[in-house]
């Protein structure tokens, strides 16, 4: 969670200041949700993201350099700058990617499950999305088909109070989330999305039905995002006492800290070391974001395809071309 | 808008946002069965076109929806058949795929499965285009697809006066209309006539330079750029339309045009295969064989995803460079 | 209910004897689930239907001979021969269109439910869909948008236990799709689709609350279909035995004959009468239907738009131009 | 197939359907990842390609969904990105609208934004064509709409050895494929090799008939009715070539033919307008301008959704007739 608190107030810093191009969104505020979830995971497991990725990606192994670079869209990025903050994946760290389209995070994370169900695998699908999405059309299908199939993969709705500038009662006709469950046949659990414990928790036991062949769960876990709906976002939607509230009295970071502290699990210098740890990570990742090479533009046609397409050597063969009439 | 339609027009100078809103707020006070609708389109949507609307008309004629793209067009070709005019704004362009199904199986063909039976005066808004390095789903170029639809029109215009003016007549259609707004020409200035009876029909192209050698067909963003490359060049004598109107296609005023220069550079921002310019060159061909004095040129993307990284998504998305270079390959 | 079972058994076999094109799909068995919900109906109220429109078009006041001749692909047929069995519409009837794109019914239904409440209308939205669709994206968003906006609509689900030829199971993961109502914070009901006044009764309720502001209302109607998913089907996926027990169980006019006959509210021939007069009219429409003229050819090109588009006569005028190179 | 590419080889006749059924079967067999779902899949699908599968492979490699297809292409993504191979049957291509944010924004960009991190090795079949008097929702040509879209491959065969090489080919491609099925075709018969290691690969065209005097490029169904065209025609010595993949189009064997030729007909499906044979023309007006020496003509569905009633579908439907006319037309 420290790690995620820092590395976004990074972000949103060099984003102020114009070293990070395109668009932004931080989960400020969401960390235990990130860290609670993927913490239950093993690192074979699938885990799908949103364009609220940061935490996700951090929890679930992803390196804070490599994340960091891809922001800056340089070469050594996670995605080599093809994707930036919106487009992050790493396989083999169990992040099947970040998926900015509304909803597409979900089917994405039953078809994990679908892998694993038919080749009687020990891992799982989660799917991360927001209170948003599951208005769309496509998550509802998804759930569908992973309860009907009895699909290895846990669904976590991040409730943040807000879709863009839109409240909840502007989305939703009902309270709580997780009653969406009743239409699936699947459990329907609501967890305190700024106690990373009770993620923890929750996500775990999920977990387990899913690898016992029990099907899926959702999970919705309430929380708050501090930061506008993205870099830059005038939030006229919101008051600030309404964010400086969940921020005096709802942060999960403090929150830990004093639960820590009072069982006593925090030893002396502990948390100020490990902030000073988390500064020294993300200071070389600022770093390293801002040293690393830009990609070669050529590299722009690649990746399209596995097997490359001669059309696409074509257009740009002929756009680039210089002079005269070909005859 | 070309300098003959503007002749003995009082104008304005406008930007793109500003002429789209003009033209969406004057075609709600006239008449009041416009409805307008979109994620947070109380606060004026994605680029803040609507700005306002909420807190002059309220809730009744401007409302925030769900993220349900496919209801929000589903719902609004609903609307539209049984006695309203919905103005449905889908954000980002990219995102038409989640509504797709509602826009060609219901919108482009309710009226005639039904025999006539029903209008749909719908309107849908879908924000385009590169440059924003908001990567491969918030960049993209969709007209294309659109306008291979059967049963649906599609706008693109360049201008000020050309947005606000087909916004108009969008809003007006019986027909149902996909408006492309291009997000990174809505700070483009240009005179937009003051008169409220201005429109600009569907269907009609502009020459926004006039010129004798080579015939460029541009559209959205690419026309400025076309008419900055036209500048360059100034050996060849280069004349630059705005289709403004993707469907239908004036097919004539663009032939009309290459029967004159003998060359033709279409520059679009979709991708290049089966995209706008085949069709573009494939009518011209049709109606101007005998004409043609040298191979088309295309200016478009090559088929890539739109990358996020600057330095690559400048690499992809055609520009002024591209437009001068696709000239000179025609001379 | 006769009408509707008559009408359809002529469709049967004039289609068996390729009197009529294209796909036919029959509704036969969930009589009154159509009549009684559009019979809670007033005429200004839209109905939206599906690929199986037959009984809810007839139900909602459509004439059976523009109906049939539809069928048959002839000119003064409902649509003018243009749309056939899975698309006829009629709006002064208060019939919106049906859609045979599954799902595509209710997205439809809540578009009316917009315009009613926008214009302060008197009238209600009412789509019909299958079980299957409920599984459809397009559904779960456009009952939800209802749900938020408490838009006056009635969704209707014919539950027949089929979609094509996948079971109940291979869709959901509940047993009654009334519990889906619980996502949507709104009523939902389960009604016997065999009971045509039950039927009537639950949708007057619901239709109550939609005009008077109370929002929309999810009904299951359980019913049955006798015919395969379409004629021609060969049905490997159910027994005969299950078809002729609802046939003989639950057949909708055959339990409401007898429940009259019990009420004392049929009297003598009354019946009998009945069913000659529903057998005139439907020979009568067989006869308009065949007789009816084919619409002509080039009325193909008709009615894609209000205001036509000069694209569509030069795409034709090229195609059927003879002769020579043009110069 | 051509002849030459039929030269040497053992062969046996069989229908589009049941060679679609062998490539399928035999890619089953060889992959023990290659995993079938769709609508009453297990029953065979709408137009049995399948059948007999389901029996053959159990529910683990072949399923029935939910009507659900954003969920079964979107799953389908998920799948082929973690280790399997599915093949989504859409049934009817209409419906790839509900879809087409999947096919767009995740199968065709999954692999580019991610910089390569993931492959889609996922094909989905889609039942195309006019013919069976099934109306608007259920007889349409959507290919060009899918050829368009970056990050996607397209196929259309129009004989049984090109179904059968192509769906091996698909199955096995590590990139997404849609593959078109014309439901008027399946019982189209023809010689397919019978060795189990033929394929054909994505991108290749054949001359179906060779001929010196006009060029057509036909598919599907127009295939056949182009043959026969050409045999119709017997003044007039006519090359026909199937492209067999949309993209990657196989643009130098169509710009050789044209060189040969000199006259080109371009007959396809789709709506005309903005559609796949606008492509055909531009690449070969690019590849083979100087050659050109009488205008292109395109035979397809002149931009109506495709009606109902008989004497109408008949009326907008291309057959060979169209394809004659189309042929004197450039001579
Ligand atoms: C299909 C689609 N529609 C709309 C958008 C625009 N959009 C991006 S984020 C967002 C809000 C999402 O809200 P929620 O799911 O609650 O996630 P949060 O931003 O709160 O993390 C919207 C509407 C999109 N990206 N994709
Ligand atoms: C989007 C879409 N997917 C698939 C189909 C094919 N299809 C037609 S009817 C049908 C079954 C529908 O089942 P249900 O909703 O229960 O209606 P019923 O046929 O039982 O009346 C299917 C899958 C379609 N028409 N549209
Ligand atoms: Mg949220
Ligand atoms: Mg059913």
């Amino acid at each position: 969670m420290l790690l995620i608190r820092e590395f976004e107030n990074r972000v949103r810093d060099r984003f102020a200041d114009d070293e990070i191009p395109g668009f932004v969104h931080l989960s400020q505020g969401q960390e235990a949700v990130a860290v609670g979830a993927c913490g239950a995971l093993a690192e074979a497991d699938y885990v799908t993201s949103t364009h609220r990725a940061h935490g996700h990606s951090l929890a679930k192994g992803l390196d804070p350099e490599q994340l960091l670079a891809e922001l800056y869209g340089k070469e050594p990025g996670q995605s080599n700058g093809r994707g930036g903050s919106m487009h992050v994946a790493d396989l083999e760290e169990g992040m099947l990617g970040a998926q900015p389209i509304v909803g597409a995070s979900v089917p994405l994370g039953t078809g994990a499950g679908i892998t694993a169900q038919v080749t009687g695998a020990d891992w799982c699908g989660l799917a991360f999305c927001g209170d948003g999405s599951v208005a769309a059309g496509q998550v509802h299908e998804a759930i569908n088909l992973a309860a009907t199939w009895t699909l290895p993969v846990v669904y976590v709705i991040e409730n943040n109070g807000y879709s863009e500038g839109m409240t909840h009662d502007e989305q939703h006709n009902i309270d709580d989330l997780a009653a969406m469950a009743a239409s699936y046949g699947i459990p329907g659990e609501i967890v305190d999305g700024q106690d990373v414990e009770a993620v923890h928790e929750t996500v775990s036991a999920a977990r387990e039905r899913a690898l016992s062949g029990e099907g899926p769960t959702l999970v919705e876990a309430k929380t708050y995002r501090y930061r506008g709906h993205f870099e830059g976002d005038e939030e006229p939607y919101r008051s600030e006492a309404e964010v400086d509230e969940w921020m005096a009295e709802r942060d999960p970071i403090e929150n830990y800290v004093e639960v820590l502290a009072e069982r006593e699990e925090l030893e002396g210098d502990e948390l100020t070391e490990m902030r000073a740890d988390v500064e020294a990570v993300v200071d070389a990742a600022v770093r390293f974001a801002r040293d690393a090479d830009e990609p070669a533009p050529e590299a722009a046609y690649d990746d399209i395809f596995v097997d490359p397409a001669p059309d696409v050597q074509r257009h740009r063969n002929r756009m680039k071309k210089d002079g005269g009439v070909s005859r | 808008m070309s300098a003959e339609e503007l002749a003995d027009r009082q104008t304005e100078t406008r930007t793109v946002r500003d002429a789209l809103r003009d033209g969406i707020r004057e075609e709600m006070l006239a008449d009041d069965r416009v409805f307008v609708m979109g994620q947070d389109e109380e606060d004026g949507g994605s680029f803040e076109v609507t700005a306002g609307l909420h807190d002059e008309f309220g809730f009744d004629r401007v409302r925030n929806t769900p993220i349900s793209e496919a209801a929000q067009v589903g719902a609004g070709v609903g609307a539209a058949a049984t006695g309203i005019r919905p103005l449905v704004n889908l954000s980002f362009s990219d995102f038409i795929g989640v509504c797709f199904d509602q826009v060609m199986n219901q919108a482009g063909k309710l009226r005639y499965m039904f025999g006539g039976a029903s209008n749909v005066p719908l309107t849908i808004r879908a924000i385009e285009g590169a440059g924003l390095n908001a990567a491969a789903q918030h960049s993209g170029t969709v007209h294309s697809l659109v306008a291979h639809l059967p049963g649906i029109k599609a706008v693109a215009p360049g201008t000020p006066a050309a947005a606000k003016g087909l916004m108009k007549s969008a809003i007006r259609s019986e027909d149902p209309v996909v408006f492309f707004e291009n997000k990174t020409i809505y700070e483009r200035r240009g005179p937009v006539p003051t008169d409220e009876a201005f429109t600009v029909p569907l269907g009609e192209a502009t020459v926004e330079r006039a010129g004798d050698d080579v015939t460029i067909v541009a559209t959205q963003r690419l026309l400025g750029e076309a008419i900055a490359a036209a500048s360059d060049v100034d050996d060849v004598s280069v004349e630059v339309l705005d289709p403004r109107s993707l469907y239908p296609l004036d097919t004539e005023a663009i032939a009309d045009s290459v029967k004159k220069t003998g060359r033709l550079v279409v520059a679009d921002e979709s991708p290049l295969s089966y995209g706008f310019h085949a069709e573009i060159v494939t009518r011209v061909l049709e109606d101007a064989f005998w004409s043609l004095d040298a191979p088309v040129q295309r200016v478009g993307v090559p088929d890539t995803p739109i990358p996020f990284a600057p330095s690559q998504e400048d690499e992809v998305v055609p520009d002024a460079d591209d437009v001068r270079r696709a000239i000179r390959r025609t001379i």
